[in-house]
């Protein structure tokens, strides 16, 4: 059945059938969605999307390796950070690198200043979402903060291109822990305490968003849910902690799971506030790294022109929309056969597909907008 | 209006006969007037929300125009009357031409009962609440006119939405007044203000616990009937686009937010007469407000202070809040503001016949609700207080940027 | 007592909540916007407030370019493209180096694989323009020799950052004037060592 | 319980339809028969000691003399991530769905139909992903050649730079 079938079908039918997007504010990038709709309640609300597509993973087998890591930095614009993480993990198990500690600390501050500043837009834009326009310049004034701190680092406030396979690509400058300490004191528990009040624990949020598409446990693992979306559904799972990489394993964090905080387990409010919780998590772990930062190189010894042997792997870490793998089939020449980019906008807008039947028009935004969706991710 | 008029005329000498030309020609200049004032008000208050509004999000707002940006809303004027007034190709045209003027005309003919002060009003109708819940419901009707004509999905909903959501307030809201009502014995807003008292527990919103439970109902339900958040599903961005007036451009568009700017005046100053004591000047009788001008002026400025409070405390709950979700609106308007108000009629009427008995209860029970509203004030100083010190930023008070 | 007591918490709660909220939005009527008034009325040029590693606009500095090509090859999307002749007199010039601004994605490879940083990332941001083909940077003029490696060069003849991508850019409002290719000097024309841009 | 160990306990218990371990470099695969994909991926998932409850992503491959697709699983008691491969037939790739087993596969395999080409037989709801409806071939695969005009739109676009 194609599109125009569907369109037709509902049109002949009882139902109203709305056209949500590409362009509409709440479907944020260029998302589309057929929604069947008998008056306020959707029937079915069928994704099309692919608007975004750039051919990522074609690009991929034409470019060098080290060539391709700016082009990660555009699988999600929110989270670039991960995407370089993912991918040069993935080619240095191909490549059996060593990469020196100092790089790993600074791969997860890179990384854990990526997912505070990832989280903050998905639980701003989701209060934006449901109306309340405040908290998310609330969240873009600290993602701001954190941007000057990567521009910094790297040079980049959106697209990073800051890891190198083998290592990152430049090491701290000066005063920069001390503005990232500086920012951490405001932030935790400052910021997270104030935006709780702000919008957080609000009566009307909390309603809009308690017993809103519920996805238990089951289910979520069944549609392959990753990350904070999983971990709201109450299922315990963390590639940081149950798979680790990089220099994770020597630093204390919990993993916050969703239990039904004002509603029932994985609703939209416990993907809200399971993202709130793990952003203190996150400032947790960079006081950590901070602390523990070893001196030594930033880059292992990498061959000028990289070309792996033959050979596939896969290099996944959890990114701030969850497991972000990339599954790299190389055979042996300078580009690679094959690369897969696993996302987890990719299943989350699955789960939506199933989970719009009998939400309201407003809900299928706040399911939108709690599963945290980025539509370069998903179409790639 | 009529009093000046009668004034004009004597000092004029112009002869009984010609009577009724000179309360047309006065009339026509209130009108001007009223209309002006409306329109100044709307205009500077779309200027003047976003500053505040950008001062909340830490950012600074329009401050280009003019000095400090106060003229942006000319500048928006401007552009809208310059910017081609599109009709969709499929839409209803007459009636889409036709939508906004509902809209406009409703907020505007509230003007007419709306006083200023204690004799600058259009017409002191005897019914003027009922006036008022009468002639606000046409924009219901503009509303549904502009989303069905549109010939858009989105718009219908809205349209669709804004019925629902605001003929089921008007119940609330025309239950709320009545408890109000109940002890003043007059459906004039002069009266009522006549009734209150210029000092804060001689107003009605304090006079009995039902009326203070009203203020709250009708300030919420004249929210709902005026699309302001956390009631916005009509034109909720983020669901619907821009709701009901998704397809219209120009001076059209500018008409709707106009009327939805305007709408916050009317809001604030139908508050300040009925609960909030109006143009009264504490410790002085609406007797001797009416004859002297300098009296009248200041009762104005209150009048209007008390109506700027009011306004703002809107904005503040406008950038603060998020929407409802349609179902809830509804709920919570039928299976709470209903009966509540239902309640509270009944309640009101014992309770202003057991004031007559003894009147000290009234006294007791006016300072109590008082010292409640004070409680309520404290309650958001502290949180304040506590938002401040546990946020390293400091506090900083220069407003102009 | 138990269901009417919660239900009055409730309301309670409720109201709390919002006036938490209207608290903290009240609360920062009265602190400092975050906000700078982009472009003026900041008292410096803002791209003195940009960190110093950002990556702004690729320029070149000809004093230091050896004429390697290495960013050429770097380059993931062949954004650059530099062009040695031999003139009339035996010597290898460098007659082009034009970077497309319009497609470049300002990764930074090019800076990094650079030998004598020559090519550089700048402060520079500003490049809106009515025609995309003035986006394309033209950095030779005329005829340069190339720098090499041993000569000793003067630190004054480079260039501070930023200055040349700034003059370069400086006219991008007036009409598109076609490029013209750089020919090596023929044998009357006498070489130079500082090639201006 | 490591990949290999995995691998061959499903060895032992599909014994004609699992193949050696293969593939080199740090993730290993196993061949499974494409008839017998459905099977095995349901023994994965229901088998208590296992519990691959997570299918991570579905990947085609296109190696020139055939199509291989990838199923990547995690399991979230063991930790550990397997992956299965199926040999296709290059000109004609057809496989059985496993969008009934995880409905996660449901997205990837429509994305993987869209991209190589592979039919996932008893798939509900077959329709390109990512392309558009009227798109022609399957852009992954290494014989793709790009129409110069789509809906008489140029794909391609004159570079800014010349060679002089």
């Amino acid at each position: 059945m194609n599109l125009q079938d569907i369109i037709v079908e509902a049109e002949g039918g009882q139902q109203m059938l709305l056209n949500m997007g590409p362009q509409h504010p709440s479907t944020h990038g260029v998302i589309r969605f057929l929604v069947k709709a008998d008056g306020e309640v959707i029937s079915e609300a069928i994704p099309v999307v692919g608007y975004l597509h750039r051919g990522i993973e074609k690009i991929a087998e034409s470019m060098p390796y080290a060539g391709f890591i700016p082009f990660t930095d555009r699988v999600d614009y929110l989270a670039a950070m991960f995407c370089n993480h993912a991918f040069v993990t993935a080619v240095e198990k191909l490549l059996g690198l060593e990469v020196p500690r100092r790089a790993e600390y600074l791969r997860v501050i890179a990384d854990e200043m990526n997912r505070i500043a990832s989280h903050l837009i998905a639980v701003g834009s989701m209060a934006m979402d449901i109306g309340a326009y405040t908290p998310f310049l609330h969240g873009i004034r600290e993602r701001e903060i954190i941007n000057d701190l990567t521009e910094m680092l790297c040079g980049g406030r959106l697209t990073y291109n800051y890891m190198r396979i083998g290592g990152v690509s430049r090491d701290l400058p000066d005063g920069f822990l001390k503005r990232l300490k500086g920012f951490l004191d405001r932030f935790d528990p400052g910021f997270i305490n104030e935006f709780n009040r702000l919008i957080g624990g609000n009566e009307i949020l909390v309603r809009r968003c308690a017993h809103v598409a519920t996805i238990g446990a089951d289910e979520a693992m069944d549609m392959g849910l990753a990350g904070p979306n999983l971990r709201a559904s109450g299922v315990s799972w963390d590639l940081r902690r149950d798979m680790p990489y990089s220099c994770y394993p020597d630093l204390e964090f919990d993993v916050p799971v969703g239990r039904g905080f004002r509603g029932s387990l994985g609703d939209s409010y416990d993907r809200f506030m399971v993202r709130i919780l793990e952003m203190s998590q996150s400032a947790r772990l960079l006081r950590q790294a901070i602390e523990k930062l070893p001196d030594g190189d930033i880059q292992a010894k990498a061959p000028r022109k990289i070309k792996p042997p033959a050979g596939e792997s896969y290099g996944a870490v959890e990114s701030a929309r969850g497991e972000l793998g990339f599954y790299l089939v190389s055979d042996g020449g300078e580009t690679p056969l094959r690369l897969k980019i696993r996302t987890g906008s990719f299943s989350a807008m699955w789960a939506i597909h199933r989970k719009s039947a009998g939400c309201m028009l407003a809900d299928l935004v706040v399911l939108l907008a709690s599963a945290d969706i980025v539509a370069p991710e998903i179409d790639r | 209006m009529n009093v000046y008029a009668q004034t004009l005329m004597e000092w004029l000498k112009v002869p009984e006969a010609y009577l009724v030309y000179v309360r047309i020609g006065v009339f026509f200049v209130y009108a001007l007037v009223a209309l002006t004032f409306g329109a100044l008000f709307a205009g500077v208050t779309s200027w003047y929300e976003r500053r505040v509004a950008a001062r909340m999000q830490s950012r600074i707002g329009p401050n280009r125009v003019g000095p400090q940006g106060i003229l942006q809303w000319l500048c928006d004027g401007v552009k809208c009357f310059l910017k081609e007034d599109l009709v969709p190709k499929e839409a209803d045209r007459p009636l889409f031409r036709l939508a906004p003027y509902p809209v406009f005309i409703g907020i505007v003919s509230t003007f007419v009962v709306l006083p200023f002060s204690a004799t600058v009003v259009g017409s002191d109708l005897n019914v003027g609440l009922v006036y008022l819940i009468a002639i606000t419901a046409l924009v219901v009707a503009g509303i549904l006119m502009a989303g069905w004509s549109s010939n858009s999905k989105w718009t219908l909903l809205g349209g669709v939405r804004s019925a629902a959501q605001m003929v089921s307030y008007e119940i609330p809201l025309a239950l709320s007044l009545l408890v109000v009502v109940v002890p003043a014995g007059t459906l004039s807003l002069q009266g009522l203000i006549r009734f209150q008292g210029g000092a804060p527990w001689n107003w009605l919103v304090f006079q009995s616990p039902m009326t203070f439970v009203a203020f709250f109902l009708f300030f919420t339900s004249a929210l709902a009937e005026g699309n302001r958040t956390p009631f916005d599903l009509p034109e909720a961005e983020s669901e619907l686009v821009a709701g009901y007036n998704t397809e219209y451009s120009g001076l059209r568009f500018l008409f709707f937010f106009f009327a939805e700017w305007m709408n916050l005046y009317v809001i604030g100053a139908i508050v300040t007469a009925v609960f909030l004591g109006g143009w009264r000047i504490p410790g002085v009788a609406w007797q001797r407000q009416a004859g002297s001008p300098l009296l009248e002026l200041v009762g104005f400025a209150l009048y209007l202070a008390k109506s700027l409070v009011v306004v703002n405390v809107i904005i503040w709950l406008r950038w603060t809040l998020p929407r409802l979700r349609i179902d809830q609106l509804m709920k919570m308007c039928w299976k709470y503001f209903v009966p509540i108000g239902m309640v509270s009629i009944v309640l009101s009427m014992l309770f202003t016949a057991l004031v007559t008995a003894v009147p000290l209860l009234g006294r007791i029970t006016s300072i109590g609700l008082l010292v409640l509203g004070g409680l309520i004030g404290a309650a958001l100083l502290r949180r304040t207080a506590y938002a401040f010190s546990s946020f390293p930023d400091k506090p900083y008070f220069k407003w102009m940027v | 007592m138990g269901s009417f007591g919660k239900y009055f918490r409730n309301i309670r709660n409720s109201a709390g909540s919002i006036l938490d909220g209207m608290a903290v939005t009240l609360s920062w009527m009265f602190r400092r916007p975050y906000t700078i008034q982009y472009p003026d009325r900041i008292g410096r040029p803002v791209q003195d407030l940009i960190a110093p590693r950002f990556r702004g606009l690729l320029e070149v500095a000809l004093p230091l370019c050896t004429g390697c090509q290495l960013c050429q090859r770097t380059c993931p999307i062949e954004v650059i493209l530099v062009e040695v002749k031999k003139g009339a007199d035996g010597n290898r010039y460098l007659t082009r180096f034009d970077i497309d601004v319009s497609k470049c994605m300002v990764c930074g490879l090019c800076a990094e694989a650079c030998p004598t940083g020559a090519i550089r990332h700048t402060r520079e941001f500003e490049m809106s323009c009515d025609d995309i083909r003035k986006l394309v940077l033209h950095y030779v003029t005329e005829p340069v020799l190339p720098y090499k490696p041993s000569a000793r060069i003067d630190a004054a003849a480079v260039p501070p950052v930023g200055s040349i991508v700034k003059r370069l850019t400086r006219d991008r409002h007036a009409p598109y004037v076609p490029y013209v290719p750089v020919e090596p000097p023929s044998a009357e024309a006498p070489p130079t060592r500082e090639g201006k841009p | 319980m490591n990949g290999e160990a995995i691998y061959e306990q499903l060895r032992d218990r599909f014994p004609d339809k699992v193949s050696e371990t293969r593939g080199q470099g740090p993730l290993k695969c196993v061949y499974v028969k494409p008839e017998a994909i459905e099977e095995v991926l349901i023994a994965l998932r229901d088998q208590e000691t296992l519990g691959f409850r997570h299918l991570s992503f579905i990947s085609g491959i296109d190696l020139k003399e055939a199509i291989e697709v990838a199923y990547g699983l995690i399991s979230y008691s063991l930790k550990v991530l397997i992956l299965l491969k199926v040999t296709l037939d290059h000109e004609n790739p057809t496989v059985r769905t496993v969008s009934h087993i995880f409905s996660a596969a449901n997205w990837h395999e429509r994305e993987t139909f869209d991209l190589f080409g592979v039919k996932f037989e008893g798939h509900p709801d077959l329709r390109r992903l990512l392309l558009p409806e009227d798109w022609k071939g399957h852009p992954l695969r290494k014989d793709y050649k790009e129409e110069p005009f789509y809906h008489e739109m140029p794909t391609t676009r004159e570079p800014l730079l010349g060679r002089s």
